[in-house]
């Protein structure tokens, strides 16, 4: 079932809306780009994962769902966030720890959620997310509603014992979810087919008896068509789909690693395919103006240098809010003791 | 009053939360047409149905994430792990998310959930199925950790548990399921973090909780024959902990032993000693004692394995040489 | 690559060969009702699992091993030990929790162990075999040698993470392990249909681009011989094979279950499929006379006869040893204290 | 003697095992090309070969399981969890595992594995990348649990570990990995099992191990310079636990702080309080002190990060505070 997809047909998308997803992606890139630049200036501190090179499933797969959707991340998550509406200088403010952040500062990079957009969290431990977007399905399934729950998660974690046991899980009782594996080819520094036998994440489905799809992930309109599809799937009732996005992490790992350990061609390829390079050269085939795209450039990039400017100038919390949220009801003994 | 043993207390709590409250549902192995191993959730299935009954595969670390999930959604799962032992293989989703993520998210979601687990010896079911972990769920931050000893309790603080916004370990007593006692009629939500004095007393406090509750009871009734008046605590939820009630029972006896089944090193009896000495040293009249299991892994042999938890003749003992009696 | 297999041509066995598979699997069927009737006795406490009606499995893979093999067993693990080559008194008497028991009674049912027979430990934890086979295949692997490792598991066990996990790195390193599903239908209650979106096991098996076989369990020939091929394969350096052997389990859950929850078919096809009485007949219908069957089954019941005296009469273990065992280098802080 | 960092003190504790065992391998993620995020197996591949450095895919579940099968075997693995919160994915190998089989199986198998992992906050790494969980770990019996604080340590105990017979949990802080030290250049194995008394003092005894020895040892400076005389021993091993030297330096200084990192709520510091007040009570002049983490989730954000673990002023004040001065 596990089948390599490429568009036959390409459907014809509004200029508006190619140029939404362009400007977001634009906006994702831009966002990473800061918060390189702030962590290389000890502005930010801690793991940051960037996810430079993966804009266009990020934004690809986000814009398949509906606002009464869910989904989650993982801890290469600010371009997920972020492609599904987060705002820039909430989700700034919380990488640099502040009070305006997202989670208070409480969270940090690999922990960016706004819940009221329908984000079930991120998570800094791989594999983490899969049971809990699981347990979303299952919500919708057993209520009898129509929202479905989009799964990020990357290639590496699918060895996660959570894959496994939450896509059986999906698969017996149909639940709406869409299990997205964004297979940059690495995990820290293992490449993925050094630790795997088959040739692609998407052939796992066939152990689930669901349909398994592998895509090029840095064409932003293969993987929306596909998630849309699948989440149409999913909303039908008809269960879940694995769907594996082939992309590239042009950063290392995290900052602070340079990723020496990849062989030079994977730069050069990434490099090439580079979505966002090649979305804008496409936008231009289909007869967008260079003003327009240099319009929503601007856009994005001046909505991120206020988001610096946010985070920057944004206090950090106060002391006193370290012992808060621990608990729903606050019980001193709990805390304190 | 009606009398049924503390499995049909359970049972009765979580089937009346569930009638309340729709958004209550139960998620683990063998809960449907078998109704669980020791008969918990038995005849659910028929009165609540397959969306609110979920029966799983073995998969413990993703159905209880599946369930950290489904609270984020605004579920409030109660799940079943078959032995509190089986931790060992869903610590993520009860460590890492449903405990931290309230925190994580700034007070963004809570996470209402409860696991309820079997645990305990006595049972002969060795190594991997007999402990007692309530002292590893009370060094997790974001958990609360309640360990009832009665039918009447286990059901006033099943219900509560359901109701509570944070992830609760409910720890069942094996060996206590089926134990018949009085159980009143009437609702009973009891408040986590509210000890009961079952035994009123001058010379000594004995603090405990689930199955040791009954052992230290029998231990208190021989002792007083002997003329020492002990007074039994059943702490009931560690997390939160009924401070109030222990520091005035210490304040007046002026002697605390704690007595637990579970493994001494790094047990609740470590953590209750501390804090006794941090804020009532001067009250005390004797270095405060623990009996405790041994550390070491429970093992299968009958004569073995009722040596390796306390008995009641370990805590009489302990008593008198305590006071020098 | 999942197929069901079925035997095209007969190869033949000695006399000898038959009588032997069938003399242990009727000492197998002899220990279990030997511990069932203990344990409603009384004599003897604790979750016993039976493995009545897979007896075919546990010995025709086992047959298929060299004493210099491994195997690992589960918590429905008398007859793998049993068919491996362990003393049914030894194995009656960890029991009985004496101290002639294999683990000194300090382990019991669940845990029965002879590890000079390349036993690795049966487990009380669902699916932690799978692992630990794992890690002897990396060793027969990363020393060159030729071991083969044989792992059991359920059904139900196959939806455990470590089934994924393991079964992954084996796969991806080509290590010799032979992954042996004991497909009952029933974890515990549930139905392995009811928790599984595939027809079968072995179909998982293409998640990890490895041969994956359903096999009829009840037939011990059918057994040995799809084993002894994957141990063939595995001892040539070709890697793992994952086996599925359709069997029943004639009695409850554990010693106190009635299986109530089975459709009474269960039952009826489990006897008429029964691998004992189909055993003894194709025996028979191979030339080898009654007299001989009768011989070897009353060679059976003696010995588990004489298993049961010796553990009914062995001593419980001295409680002294309660502590010991515990470290490898007591260190009376370790335990005491 | 040359000086190094802690972790190259690791690395050559562990490579000079390797070369004098080959049963010594290494399993876990990033240790071949990489040579692990903190590098502690940096050129491990190219000289042992990749039947010794054994990158696995993230199922820390099963590697970690998988070594106890090679340790079964006869093999050491050396097993990296990368953080050791994702113990949360691997307790089962460990707890019901590692722990127990030699118990289990009346001595039939040995388990010699250690299980190395970095810990610790101080790293902004926040809610599921910053724990110490030694209490967790030491109360699992069949586990020793090492945490080594200077560099020559590390290297002796990481080669003490590696030959022992037994599974043990070697926790390595990960703002230590950085320091550089002395370190001899002979060959050191130190037993486990051996505190190190670092600063001899007469007014109070400090327990500390890890990281903390650090902020305890300028505590202890600090309050020399007000004549707070304090004698600081670095526990380095928990379990087994080195009584004798504890219990010699609470009768010379009659006063104990216990001081950690880690969450208070059942740490170490309950521990050590309730076995120095069943067995030294009476040589107490003050009610044992624990300076330790708030019983919350690592925060990132760095201030409240600063105020969750303890800070030198804490043990500062802890001290004055027990001594009342
Ligand atoms: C359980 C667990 N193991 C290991 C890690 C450390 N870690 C963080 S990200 C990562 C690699 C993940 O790779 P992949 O899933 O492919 O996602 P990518 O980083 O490529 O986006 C690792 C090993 C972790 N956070 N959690
Ligand atoms: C991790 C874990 N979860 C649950 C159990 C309880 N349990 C013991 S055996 C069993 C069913 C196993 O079914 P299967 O793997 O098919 O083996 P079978 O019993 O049919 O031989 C269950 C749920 C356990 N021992 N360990
Ligand atoms: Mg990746
Ligand atoms: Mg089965």
């Amino acid at each position: 079932m596990a089948v390599t997809k490429t568009r036959e047909s390409a459907p014809s998308y509004s200029s508006s809306f190619l140029l939404g997803m362009y400007q977001r992606m634009v906006l994702i890139r831009r966002f990473e780009e800061q918060a390189a630049e702030s962590f290389t200036k000890g502005m930010l501190a801690g793991n940051i994962h960037l996810c430079i090179g993966q804009e266009a499933s990020c934004v690809g797969a986000c814009t398949a769902l509906e606002s009464r959707d869910f989904m989650t991340s993982t801890h290469r998550g600010h371009g997920h966030c972020l492609a599904r509406g987060a705002r820039p200088d909430r989700t700034m403010a919380e990488l640099f720890g502040k009070a305006t952040g997202y989670c208070g500062g409480k969270g940090g990079s690999m922990h960016i959620v706004d819940v009221s957009l329908g984000i079930l969290g991120a998570n800094g431990i791989v594999g983490a997310g899969i049971p809990i977007a699981t347990g979303s399905g299952l919500v919708s399934s057993i209520q009898g509603t129509d929202e479905v729950t989009l799964c990020f998660f990357g290639d590496a974690a699918s060895n996660q014992g959570t894959f496994h046991e939450s896509i059986n899980m999906a698969a017996a009782w149909n639940l709406p979810v869409i299990y997205f594996c964004e297979n940059n080819q690495y995990g820290v520094s293992v490449p993925i087919r050094s630790v795997m036998n088959t040739d692609t994440v998407a052939e796992r489905a066939k152990a689930y008896n669901i349909p398994g799809i592998t895509i090029d992930g840095n064409d932003p309109i293969a993987v929306y068509e596909t998630v849309r599809q699948a989440v149409d799937r999913a909303r039908k009732g008809e269960g879940p789909t694995l769907i594996e996005a082939l992309t590239y992490r042009h950063m290392g790992h995290y900052m602070g690693d340079n990723a020496w350990y990849r062989p030079e061609s994977y730069m050069e390829e990434a490099t090439e395919r580079d979505c966002l390079a090649n979305f804008r050269a496409r936008l231009l085939g289909e007869g967008i103006s260079e003003a327009d795209i240099t319009a929503a450039e601007q856009a994005a990039k001046k909505e991120i240098e206020e988001a610096y400017v946010f985070a920057d100038e944004s206090p950090y919390p106060d002391i006193s809010a370290v012992t808060e949220d621990m608990y729903s009801q606050m019980n001193d003994r709990c805390v304190a003791r | 009053m009606s009398k049924m043993s503390v499995s049909a207390a359970i049972r009765e709590g979580m089937r009346e939360e569930m009638q309340r409250d729709e958004r209550v549902i139960q998620v683990g192995e063998d809960l449907g047409v078998m109704g669980s191993p020791f008969a918990i959730t038995k005849g659910f299935l028929e009165e609540f149905g397959p969306n609110r009954v979920i029966e799983t595969p073995i998969s413990e670390g993703s159905f209880t994430g599946m369930a950290v999930g489904a609270a984020m959604r605004g579920i409030r799962p109660v799940v079943e792990l078959m032995y509190n032992d089986f931790i060992s293989v869903a610590l993520d989703p009860v460590m890492n998310q449903a405990a931290k993520l309230r925190y994580m998210t700034g007070g963004q979601v809570t996470i209402p959930m409860v696991i309820r687990a079997p645990m305990g010896a006595g049972r002969r079911n060795a190594g991997q199925h007999s402990a007692c972990l309530e002292a590893l769920f009370t060094h997790i931050p974001g958990l609360k950790v309640v360990c009832p000893s009665s039918a009447a309790d286990a059901k006033a603080l099943i219900k509560a548990s359901i109701r509570d916004n944070d992830p609760v370990i409910f720890l069942e007593h094996k060996l206590l399921y089926a134990k018949k006692e009085e159980v009143p009629d009437e609702e009973i939500v009891l408040p986590l973090g509210q000890a009961n004095v079952l035994r009123e007393g001058t010379d000594i406090t004995i603090l405990t909780w689930s199955r040791q509750v009954y052992f230290v009871q029998e231990a208190a009734e021989k002792l007083a024959a002997e003329g020492i008046s002990c007074e039994v605590i059943d702490l009931r939820t560690l997390v939160p902990l009924d401070w109030d009630t222990i520091k005035a029972s210490v304040e007046k006896t002026h002697n605390l032993l704690v007595v637990e089944e579970g493994v001494k090193r790094g047990g609740i009896g470590a953590e209750l000693t501390a804090q006794v000495i941090e804020e009532l040293y001067d009250e005390l009249d004797s270095p405060v004692g623990r009996v405790a299991g041994l550390n070491i892994c429970s093992p299968f042999s009958p004569p073995l394995e009722d040596v390796n938890f306390p008995q009641v003749a370990d805590s009489i003992a302990a008593v008198k040489r305590q006071l020098n009696r």
